[in-house]
């Protein structure tokens, strides 16, 4: 298919169908109202929302085409796209070359500041650089450049990757590990809440070193589809990482946590 | 927000109940319906399997009755011996970009749930077709059956009511197992909770809530085919149309009912 | 006269795998005969009386019907059944069905008759063998002897010409032995044409106008029932006949 | 790199067989001892919810058993009726947060699996106990055996063989659902995979060889029960230690061996 | 002189729920008796002698052996199963152990013999029923027959004091009804007390020398088997008799 070009609504408009896991707030998150802009999960009665769904909103809006959000898991993505059964994956992935072996990437759509996630009763809640982590046990999330970072830390027990975020956040307040990398989104959500938990940055020389790609968040569409990467592409380009700043704020506040 | 653990379970249901919900009816269509259409496979594949081969049968007939026996056995091995998940994945999203059949999540899950729970169930139809008693297929064909008519009168029915206890567990497993499916965007039960709990960063609280509504299906499932069982069974006792003359002529010998299990 | 030849077996062979069992056997049945099989355990009795229902393929020979080859006189095998009916020692009754419901299936299934006609014809076989009462039981609530009382209504009501029975006793309690003996006997009377393979010595001399003693897959002996119980002229018959004066 | 379907799987081969493969050995690893302790527990169940209790037993005794089956059949129900891996969650992390108990990943999971496979297994030898011939039984209390001599020498070894094929079922489950144990960090062969597709993004090809794995080694588990299975029955011929001078005397009278199913 | 007494049953009473099967039954059993118990089915024969052995529990009534009521004779019953031994009707040998393996784990496990012990004990017993030769095999590699003279090895090899017999023959083929019967006349005349439930009337008239007849869980009649059998004086025995004769 040629990214929503094919399948017409009822209205005789375009369709985008998006692909996410709707369980990842603040980039995606499902809720049972459409509340604050919401956008109906196709085959269901929930809705969905967050930083994704507002990104997908706004490149259906200047596409002209009709927004369909399809809820699946995170595995299911993949194969999804590449098979046409979606247009895109917006979901916060990680843009790897590897990868690129599968699908084709639009430009970034969010840079993903590395952050710890620490209890906030730990010596990690003092740390005022990765070295300060010195010796923790730590995890992340299953493929992730996240998980890639922790290696940076000096000494650390680094636990094998889990694969949803939950999960992570289980094993931390557990005290199975003591230190979690991930974004800040992600990091911030989490404290918020579970209290007992905070997010410690660090100055950018003494932080997680990351290269450009590694921090780079982008969409998935089927390899070939040119027509679609440059319609997104041109949304995309018109837009610079403080805007993405402020929607995500945005997600932020609005995710159901925050009410 | 809520402060204590039971808080946030009352607050979550709040939120999520009418959702959870919906995902424990989606849950339960698909392995109620994936049982059942499952079973019927799994009769019609054990039935296939246990076609008896005559001495006197054609060279054509035997080689074709073989070579589906194999193919079938193939299906149940196969099908048994690898993971639901990647069936379905290869199902839904592989229909699509081989054959570009774009079927929707619920029919694949159907499929995917009714295909493995058929391979399961084979083995078991096999196992309970060979368990009745191999008099009561000769009796049948005594009077003239032939091998259709047998199964359909005699064997079948024995035999689904030795499998019904493997039915209830298959049942129950394929409660928990549609879990899987939300691969294929199908919103079932552990999903729709997976989510509320990538929402709120709460584990604990909905999977306790998700446990409750699990358990409550599995238990009342199986209770129901238990109960369903003792229906088969039928009545214990059967009416005399009159007194029977040939009856013992010293009187009161009771009809020989079956003992109740010894106790000593 | 003569009277009507229903069966004849030619020359019957019978081998599983490299073992043969039957190693030719030929005989006649007459309508109105009642021909008992008598032998020692293993001899190959119930695999005879398996073959002329063609439950076993017969490795050789041929069995006629009324003077033609089952397998030219009838397209189907399941329509010879009918006419040559069979009870078996352990009843076999269907365990899913009532004893009415046993009685009918075979008349609605096989020989395609209405429901309310097979009900009739079932009610009728089982006043014969004193059943009627028990229409509505299954077969675990019965008595052996019930049991097997049941089992040849089930075989009398597709109305076959000859009734094959296959030690229809041996399962059954000493007790109820006589009830049962005592409804094949008013067959006999009858008329029925029957063969029965069986071990009750008394009964066999009572009601058979043949009897046939069957040792290691041939015909031993063959004769009426008094000479054969009294004069067995073969050492093996002698033999035999001595372990029934019980120990 | 790569161009084709096979291309990629000999690639991804090369690049991930190891890690494949060890992920492969930790669920079989997993699959096998749960199973193995799963088994003893429900053997260890399946006696106790058998214990018969006799009219003249203390109201001790009965009491006390009939609150050890009651509270054995809730353990039955809650670990056949709630997800797996939420039972792995609450062991792991539950353990440690409430009891400050750290245990490693793999003995939560040895732990979790066992803990499963003994709540099926339990119902299973339940079954396999009660369908041995009561008559065993009777007989080994009438030469004055106990309740545990009787279980011990007579029931078990009789019931365990009824039970093999539900174990080779089971074992084949676990092999597959040990999957969900990622969660508690347990690296075995489908996390492994899964993180193998997700580098890049080639599930299909990485699924491919997984199922191929699983295959193999549900394959090779359940043709090694059969054997065994078979094994256990024993030989099916014995030898006379001479001539038996009480058979028959006409000689040739075959003993009664069991008949092959007649052909007909 | 008056022979040692062994047991003695005393207005012994069982009741299954609200069905009161034994009614009040009392007799007395001495050395080298040997008592055969007869009656309709469902009379409660079975019940009884389950009862002796305490594989069911009287609902009141008591058993004495050597004078002493049971449950203080012994500490456990288990001791008291192994001076009265029990033959089941169906055999009941164990099927994951070989012949050997049956008559000697009672034996190890129970009176706590030596395996060496055991086996002598066991062997001796296995002979003295013609079933030496079988020592390998696995019950269901036996006739009928053969396993139920295993059987009556297995409770020889304890050495009770009292066998008990259920219906030893009624799951046998007629032709193999005399092996078992032909060992057990054996027994009795070596002098082992029996008490034998059976349906087989010329048996126990030959081999005992009390005769007991059970009807609806009393015992209607009782006496010496000549006089009970020729002349019974009850109308229950007299009717019971005659469906012995066969249809
Ligand atoms: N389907 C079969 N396959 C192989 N051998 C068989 C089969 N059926 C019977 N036999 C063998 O054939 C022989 C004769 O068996 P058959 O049952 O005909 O004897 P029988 O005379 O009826 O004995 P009984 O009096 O014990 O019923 C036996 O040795 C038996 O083991
Ligand atoms: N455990 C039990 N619970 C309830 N009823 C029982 C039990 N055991 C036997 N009965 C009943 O007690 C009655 C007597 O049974 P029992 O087996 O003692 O008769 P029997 O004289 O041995 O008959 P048969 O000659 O058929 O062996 C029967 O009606 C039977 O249904
Ligand atoms: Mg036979
Ligand atoms: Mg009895």
């Amino acid at each position: 298919g040629c990214g929503g070009g094919d399948k017409k609504a009822d209205s005789g408009k375009k369709v985008l169908k998006v692909g996410m896991e709707c369980a990842y707030a603040p980039y995606n998150w499902s809720q049972p109202s459409a509340d604050g802009g919401a956008v109906k999960i196709a085959g269901s009665n929930e809705y969905a929302y967050g930083y994704d769904v507002m990104i997908a909103k706004k490149l259906a809006d200047s596409m002209g085409a009709d927004l369909e959000i399809h809820k699946i898991e995170w595995d299911g993505l993949a194969p999804a796209v590449v098979s046409g059964k979606i247009d895109a994956a917006i979901a916060g992935m990680s843009i790897t070359s590897k990868r690129k072996e599968s699908v084709d990437f639009t430009k970034p759509y969010y840079y993903a500041t590395v952050v710890a996630l620490v209890k906030k009763d730990s010596p990690q809640a003092q740390a005022k650089s990765v070295a300060d982590l010195k010796g923790s046990i730590a995890t992340s999330q299953l493929n992730t450049i996240w998980y890639d970072q922790i290696d940076q830390v000096p000494d650390v027990k680094k636990l094998p990757a889990i694969d949803n975020v939950p999960g992570m956040i289980v094993a931390l307040k557990s005290g199975k590990c003591n230190l979690i990398v991930t974004d800040i989104p992600t990091a911030k959500a989490a404290a918020f809440a579970n209290p007992d938990l905070t997010m410690v940055t660090f100055p950018e020389d003494k932080g997680f070193k990351t290269s450009k790609e590694d921090v780079e968040i982008g969409i998935a569409i089927k390899k070939g589809n040119k027509e679609l990467a440059d319609a997104m592409n041109k949304v995309l380009s018109g837009m610079t990482e403080a805007d993405f700043n402020k929607i995500m704020d945005e997600a932020i506040k609005k995710q159901p946590l925050a009410k | 927000m809520p402060e204590t653990f039971f808080g946030w379970v009352v607050y979550l249901l709040q939120q999520y109940g009418s959702v959870l919900l919906k995902g424990a009816v989606v849950t339960l269509l698909l392995a109620v319906v994936g049982t059942f259409i499952g079973c019927i496979i799994g009769l019609i594949v054990g039935v296939i399997q246990t076609i008896p081969l005559e001495d006197n049968d054609s060279k054509v007939k035997r080689t074709l009755v073989r070579c589906l026996q194999r193919l079938l056995d193939a299906y149940v091995e196969v099908f048994r011996g690898t993971p639901m998940i990647v069936q379905a994945m290869v199902v839904y999203y592989g229909a699509m970009s081989l054959f570009d059949i774009d079927m929707s999540p619920l029919f694949a899950g159907f499929l995917v749930v009714s295909i493995n729970t058929g391979a399961y169930m084979a083995e078991t139809v096999r196992g309970g077709i060979e368990s009745v008693d191999p008099g009561q297929k000769e009796a049948a064909i005594a009077i003239g059956m032939d091998h259709i008519q047998t199964m359909r009168c005699v064997i079948l029915p024995q035999a689904l009511r030795n499998v019904m206890p493997q039915l209830g567990n298959n049942l129950i497993i394929n409660i928990k197992d549609t879990s899987v499916l939300n691969v294929i965007s199908v919103t079932e039960l552990y999903f729709a909770s997976k989510s509320a709990a990538g929402v709120y960063y709460k584990y604990f609280e909905i999977f306790f809530i998700t446990c409750v509504i699990y358990f409550i299906m599995t238990f009342t499932a199986s209770r129901l085919l238990r109960w369903l069982e003792s229906k088969m069974d039928g009545p214990k006792d059967y009416q005399l149309v009159t007194y029977d003359p040939m009856m013992d002529p010293c009187g009161d010998i009771p009809l020989p009912t079956k003992k109740p299990k010894g106790r000593y | 006269m003569e009277k009507e030849l229903l069966l004849s077996v030619h020359d019957l062979k019978k081998s599983f795998g490299e073992r043969e069992i039957l190693k030719g056997i030929s005989f006649d049945v007459r309508r109105g005969d009642v021909v008992c099989i008598i032998g020692p355990s293993g001899s190959g009795k119930s695999t005879l009386i398996r073959c002329v229902n063609y439950l076993e393929h017969p490795t050789a020979g041929t069995i006629d019907y009324r003077g033609t080859d089952v397998n030219e006189a009838f397209k189907k095998l399941t329509m010879y059944r009918t006419k040559v009916g069979m009870v078996f020692q352990s009843f076999n009754l269907f365990n899913n069905m009532t004893v009415l419901e046993n009685c009918m299936v075979g008349q609605v299934k096989v020989l395609g008759k209405s429901k309310e006609e097979a009900r009739t014809t079932a009610l009728k076989y089982l006043k014969h063998v004193g059943m009627d009462t028990y229409v509505n039981a299954k077969p675990h609530q019965l008595s052996g002897g019930q049991k097997q009382r049941v089992a040849i209504a089930r075989a009398l009501a597709l109305e076959p010409e000859v009734l094959l029975m296959d030690e229809p006793t041996s399962a059954l309690d000493p007790e109820m032995v006589g009830e049962v003996l005592r409804v094949i006997r008013d067959l006999a009377k009858e008329g029925l044409t029957m063969v029965i393979v069986t071990h009750e010595m008394a009964f066999a001399r009572d009601v058979s106008n043949r009897v046939i003693f069957i040792d290691q897959g041939v015909i031993a002996e063959e004769g009426e029932p008094q000479e054969l119980f009294t004069h067995p002229k073969n050492k093996r018959t002698q033999d035999f006949l001595s372990r029934f004066a019980n120990a």
